[in-house]
């Protein structure tokens, strides 16, 4: 599949995310005389076409090749360039591949799943919109590119989160989403801006990826570990790591198509992939990779408690994504960061899939979210529950599925790597069980035992047209097969690693432990996994009357907690958001009145009464003029003899 | 032989009557005139240095002096027409409304 | 005295008098005869200067036709030839002007004149001296100003036009 | 020295002499002619001791007396003195300009040559346009210091007209200047004694046998420029058919309504005398001033014919004939004019002065420069 670089055009990568954006602008000034369906067609066609693109590119992509666009200069200043230009190596391609073709399958499903909404069309903008940001991320070989890419996903999020703004919650949710990532991005800023001053002070100024991984050891290791934890509290923002995970579950006020690409697939993953870019920076600073790998495990263990109790059917998936995410996390904290983008990948397919799976039941239900309403659809829509029972294997790690191969993986680096432990293992892989728990829980409660659905929504429940379906098909495939690039040794070997290598180089060499380690540890997850597979078919397998087992148990208490989601939200809004709202409340209403505008108004007034005094020598009489400059000169005159 | 200090002090005289014409008179045409007058002065001065120092550049200066009161004669009477279509008065001190 | 001293006395005081009339007559066309008279008498003193050409000019450019137009408005508008007289006004004009022609004949005289003319040749003042440092040396000049005069045509036809 | 003031004082009091006569004459020809025009006899009653017979005579004395005889009425409320200096201002122009046009060539008596010229200025013509602009203050000052609205009118028209056709005037002029590279009027009488054949290029050597023999006359270098040159002269006098300034049928007589006896004499002089000045001008300029065909200073030389040699005194003679005569005749054809053709409404006069005159004045300096310098390359 190896083919010389210079058979590929490199104007063509421009057309990857100029596609969309084409579409998009399309859309936005002749969408409404395309009409619903048009716009839609012309959307998902602009990402399939870059689809297809990145396709070729990844083809004709050499193992270690790097393909670069220059499409023009951006900001010149003296030695300091910014370019704005393209690039794709061996990570890129795997990203280009996520974005589009997951992208592209969300796009043929919202077809079907916005079918019925009159803002269709601002819809389909969005997405492409979000779509060509999401490549300028990925594709940017400079980390300004980067940061715009980061910025505009984050906008399309807010945009699409809120979405249906009539409602006031999701417009407090889109709100809530955007100014957490604020926070977030701001560290990212600061990141980038001591980065580069930094570099600029040993007289390198860039911004380029290349430039600066070849001169990063010109750093000292404090300044990286500054600037790596400033860059991780952007991803943290981006991609919901405690602290600032609270956004994502609202995030579900979306509608589900985004909640699958944006909030599952491809953006919240956007952190997982800039510490992976930034890769070189990030393994110069053992600090941070032990501080992101401790918060990736703490999330994904918390929020798989959460979500073990949640009953709204997208948050649970929410905090399943929250949790994926941190495993990710902690592949990258012990430094295998091939093994995070391997799961990043994997994640893709069955938590999309979960997604529009859940979606699709939302639509025959008409809206319905809580799982207490749902259960027995598993007669009425087969095709969902196939996929939707491929992508839960998936998540939960059964052998030979996607997920199982990516998370056991990255068990195996948080266990055997240098920079990994036996603790961060262990509660890596209690989460795995937990992950398996809630997800049985909720494919029991949606699709078996006997419907609880109300009459008259009940009456008519049907199975979602083709548009819907075939991509949840699709995506159950990939849940099964995308697995099978990177399998362990003992198997035949990960060509992913291959494939990465030239990237991450010794990153991905960290296999210390022998493979009969690695498959003991491999039974061991197994075993927890079957453990807790079982527990969720007892719990609410079963026909009758949803039980409450899981609360019902002896801890009463921590259920309340987990259910309340440990009123991290309280907290927030007790420590952060409340002192702020009503500090600004007290700036408004007092300070700015009476300080600020009484300055300005004070200058104002002093300004006019002085004018009010000396405009009496203004009398418009142009012979007083005169008079005055025949003074002057007579002035200038008597100087002129006194020099005399 | 008539020294320069001659003319030049004439010259000096004749401009200062004609200042004085500008600042007191309140009929904007001999404000105009008056303005002339000053021109002419300064001409005269031109012509006496051209002659004592024995080069056409003074004369040329007159020469375009000349070109240029005429054009601001003419713009300066065009000017009192209209003003004076609108208010009946050359009073400058009628025309003051372009002020604070 | 020689001759041409006498002659400068007589036009000077002329001169003197003819402005004094301008700025002091009280009817506006009795000021534009003392300045045509004025006018010529410069004219005057322009060919005693060896200045030949631009003393005609002077009479044809001045006499001939700025002031002509000044009477012609004059005549147009016709307006009342009485105008308020104020004493503080004309009290304080007189005193400035009376300082500046001091300082002016303080300052232009203090430098060392040259008593004597330069001995000029008949050219000197000739049209064709005239033409030739007008045509090489002030060419560019000589153009801005018939662009200006040209200028000056449009708006004095713009300005004086009646709107309607 | 004494000589010399002599016959310059001669000279001034020959042309002053001559002028106003012609201009008492033109009076008696006006009439006379009008008469001839309008078929009837004319003035014929001015009689001296009741001899009525030889009227030119008669005339020129009784007109003047009979004009210093009446009252000299100036109107309540005028301006006494601008009144009065207003018909000098209006005559002044007219007798001065003459000094400057020559009426003979060097006249050599002896060992003295005499220039018949009263002041041989090298920019004489200047001079002529810058009197001729100042004899438009004799209306204007007349027209206001008469306290008339009638008079008012009369001098803002006439204004006006002098001013517009003094550009018309002078621009027409140019193209002779140019052709003949002088302001000096003697230079260019002189110069219009030549042929045309010698100005020409050899270039152009097949007009030298026919047109090139013709002499080298304003009229035949530059016809344009002495069409403009006639009509602006006759605006200048203020006479039909441009005669706004006076216009009986609307303005009475228009700046000099309020002018009688002596003063009125003065104005009515000062038109004759710029007729006798515009003759002049248009014969030195246009018609080779004191130039006789082929008459060169030692006699006649004819281009295809022998020569005749002649006597320096009448070749002289000749000349001042000449220039006589030819004066004599571009007054009669204004008096002609004048009596012939209809008058202009005031906006005509002054369309044709700023939109035919001034353009086609320029054209022809344009022209003309084209031609001089493809002519000398």
């Amino acid at each position: 599949m190896v083919a010389p670089t210079q058979s590929i055009a490199p104007e063509l990568l421009r057309w990857i995310p100029l596609i969309p954006l084409l579409a998009c602008l399309l859309n936005t000034f002749f969408g409404a005389r395309l009409g619903k369906r048009g716009a839609g067609l012309l959307a998902s066609f602009a990402v399939g076409a870059s689809f297809a693109i990145a396709l070729y590119i990844f083809w004709l992509l050499p193992a270690s090749g790097v393909i670069r666009d220059t499409v023009y200069t951006w900001i010149e200043s003296g030695s300091f360039q910014v370019k704005v230009s393209f690039q794709v190596d061996a990570l890129t391609a795997v990203m280009l591949l996520v974005v589009t073709g997951v992208g592209f399958l969300i796009h043929i499903y919202s077809l079907g799943y916005m079918g019925h909404d009159e803002g269709m069309v601002r819809f389909f903008i969005y997405l492409n919109l979000f779509i060509f940001f999401m490549l300028l991320l990925v594709m940017g070989d400079n980390v300004l590119l980067l940061f715009v890419g980061w910025e505009g996903v984050g906008l399309c999020s807010y945009l699409l989160i809120g979405f249906w703004y009539h409602d006031h919650t999701n417009a407090i949710a889109g709100n809530k989403a955007f100014i957490v990532n604020r926070i977030g991005d701001f560290g990212f800023v600061l990141g980038i801006l001591l980065l580069v001053t930094e570099l600029g002070r040993q007289g390198i100024w860039t911004l380029d990826l290349a430039e600066l991984q070849k001169h990063v050891q010109l750093l000292n290791p404090n300044m990286i570990t500054l600037i790596t934890l400033l860059l991780f509290v952007g991803a943290t923002g981006k991609s919901a790591q405690i602290p600032l995970f609270v956004w994502l579950p609202d995030a579900m006020a979306g509608p589900t198509p985004v909640s699958a690409l944006i909030h599952a697939a491809t953006m919240v993953t956007a952190g997982v992939y800039m510490t992976a870019r930034l890769h070189f920076l990030f393994s110069l600073a053992p600090a941070t990779l032990s501080l992101i790998a401790t918060i990736g495990a703490a999330t994904a263990f918390f929020a798989a408690t959460v979500a073990l109790t949640q009953t709204d059917i997208k948050r649970v998936l929410a905090y399943s994504t929250v949790s994926q995410l941190g495993y990710m996390f902690l592949a990258v904290g012990v430094g295998a960061f091939s093994a995070a983008i391997f799961h990043l990948f994997t994640h893709a397919f069955f938590k999309a899939c979960l997604f529009l799976g859940a979606g699709s039941v939302i639509h025959a239900l008409e809206g319905e979210q809580d799982m207490r309403k749902m259960g027995g659809l598993r007669s009425y829509l087969p095709t969902t529950y196939c996929t939707y029972l491929i992508a839960t294997l998936a998540i939960a790690g059964a052998p030979f599925t996607a997920g199982f191969f990516s998370k056991d993986l990255i068990l195996w680096q948080a266990y055997s790597s240098p920079l990994g432990s036996h603790e961060l293992w262990l509660i890596a892989w209690v989460t795995a069980g937990m992950t398996a728990l809630y997800m049985f829980r909720q494919f029991f409660m949606v699709f078996h035992g006997s419907c609880r659905a109300d009459e008259h929504v009940k009456a008519h429940i049907h199975e979602s047209p083709a548009l819907m379906t075939v991509p949840l098909v699709i995506l159950a495939m990939g849940s099964i097969f995308a697995g099978w690039l990177g399998t362990p040794e003992y198997l035949w070997g990960s060509r992913w690693d291959e494939w990465l290598k030239p990237i991450f180089g010794a990153a991905a060499e960290t296999h210390a432990g022998s493979a009969g380690d690695e498959i003991l540890l491999m039974q061991l997850t197994l075993a927890i996994v079957a453990l807790a597979i079982l527990l969720a078919y007892f719990s609410y397998g079963r026909e009758g009357k949803l039980p409450r087992h899981l609360s019902s148990f002896a801890w009463g208490g921590p259920y309340r907690l987990f259910f309340n989601k440990y009123y991290v939200d309280e907290l927030y809004d007790f420590v952060i958001v409340r002192p702020f709202t009503s500090c600004s409340r007290w700036l408004a209403l007092v300070f700015d009145p009476g300080v600020i505008d009484g300055l300005v108004n004070g200058v104002a007034k002093g300004t006019r009464g002085f004018s009010l005094i000396w405009r009496e020598i203004q009398t418009g009489n142009i012979q007083h003029y005169l008079i005055g400059f025949l003074i002057g000169i007579l002035g200038i005159l008597a100087y002129y003899l006194g020099q005399l | 032989m008539v020294p320069l200090n001659y003319y030049l002090i004439l010259g000096a005289v004749v401009f200062a009557i004609g200042v004085l014409g500008v600042i007191v008179r309140r009929d904007l045409i001999v404000v105009l005139m008056s303005i002339e007058l000053m021109l002419n002065a300064v001409n005269l001065t031109f012509i006496a240095f051209a002659r004592f120092l024995g080069s056409m550049a003074g004369q040329v200066a007159v020469f375009f002096v000349m070109a240029v009161a005429a054009a601001e004669a003419v713009i300066g009477l065009a000017i009192i027409i209209s003003v004076f279509r609108h208010r009946q008065t050359l009073d400058p001190q009628e025309m003051q409304l372009l002020k604070w | 005295m020689t001759p041409s001293m006498m002659l400068f006395y007589v036009l000077g005081g002329l001169l003197v008098i003819a402005s004094l009339m301008v700025v002091f007559l009280s009817s506006v066309v009795h000021s534009a005869m003392a300045l045509v008279a004025a006018l010529f008498l410069i004219a005057i003193l322009f060919l005693t200067l060896h200045a030949p050409m631009v003393g005609v000019l002077q009479v044809l450019v001045y006499a001939g036709a700025i002031m002509v137009l000044f009477l012609f408005v004059i005549m147009l508008l016709n307006p009342a030839a009485v105008e308020p007289r104020r004493r503080f006004g004309w009290g304080f004009g007189i005193v400035a002007s009376l300082l500046l022609a001091g300082a002016l004949v303080a300052v232009m005289t203090n430098g060392e004149a040259p008593l004597d003319p330069v001995a000029s040749t008949e050219l000197f003042g000739s049209p064709e001296t005239l033409a030739k440092s007008l045509f090489t040396d002030f060419v560019l000049p000589f153009e801005i100003a018939s662009v200006l005069l040209l200028v000056t045509i449009i708006g004095a036809v713009v300005l004086a036009k009646r709107e309607s | 020295m004494i000589v010399d003031v002599g016959i310059i004082a001669a000279k001034a009091f020959l042309v002053l002499f001559m002028v106003l006569n012609l201009a008492g004459v033109l009076g008696w020809i006006e009439r006379k002619g009008s008469a001839l025009i309008q078929d009837r006899i004319g003035a014929n009653r001015a009689s001296i001791l009741g001899f009525a017979g030889l009227g030119l005579v008669n005339t020129l004395i009784a007109d003047p007396l009979k004009f210093l005889t009446k009252e000299d009425f100036i109107p309540p409320h005028g301006d006494k003195f601008l009144h009065t200096l207003a018909p000098c201002m209006a005559f002044f122009p007219a007798l001065v300009t003459f000094a400057v046009i020559p009426f003979g060539d060097v006249l050599v008596l002896g060992d003295r040559a005499i220039n018949l010229q009263v002041a041989d200025l090298n920019f004489g013509i200047l001079y002529i346009f810058a009197m001729a602009s100042l004899s438009v203050y004799g209306i204007v000052i007349g027209a206001w210091a008469s306290n008339n609205k009638f008079s008012l009118l009369g001098g803002v028209r006439g204004s006006a007209q002098m001013i517009s056709y003094e550009v018309a005037m002078g621009l027409s002029a140019i193209g002779v200047l140019m052709v003949y590279g002088t302001l000096d009027l003697q230079e260019i009488a002189r110069g219009q004694g030549t042929l045309i054949r010698d100005l020409l290029p050899d270039s152009l050597g097949f007009l030298k046998t026919n047109i090139g023999q013709l002499p080298a006359w304003g009229i035949f270098l530059q016809p344009l420029a002495f069409l403009l040159f006639f009509v602006a002269a006759i605006a200048e006098t203020k006479r039909i058919p441009f005669d706004l300034p006076e216009g009986e049928s609307e303005l009475v007589a228009g700046y000099h309504v309020e002018y009688s006896g002596g003063k009125f004499l003065m104005f009515f002089a000062g038109e004759f005398a710029e007729i006798v000045t515009a003759a002049g001008l248009m014969t030195t300029l246009f018609f080779g001033g004191w130039q006789v065909p082929y008459l060169m200073r030692d006699g006649f030389h004819f281009p295809w014919w022998e020569s005749w040699l002649l006597p320096h005194l009448a070749v002289a003679a000749l000349q001042v004939a000449a220039f006589t005569l030819k004066v004599l005749f571009f007054c009669w054809l204004q008096i002609l004019l004048r009596w012939t053709v209809p008058r202009f409404r005031y906006d005509q006069v002054m369309r044709l002065g700023w939109k035919m005159l001034l353009p086609l004045a320029l054209v022809n300096v344009i022209v003309t420069a084209i031609v001089i310098v493809a002519v000398n390359r």
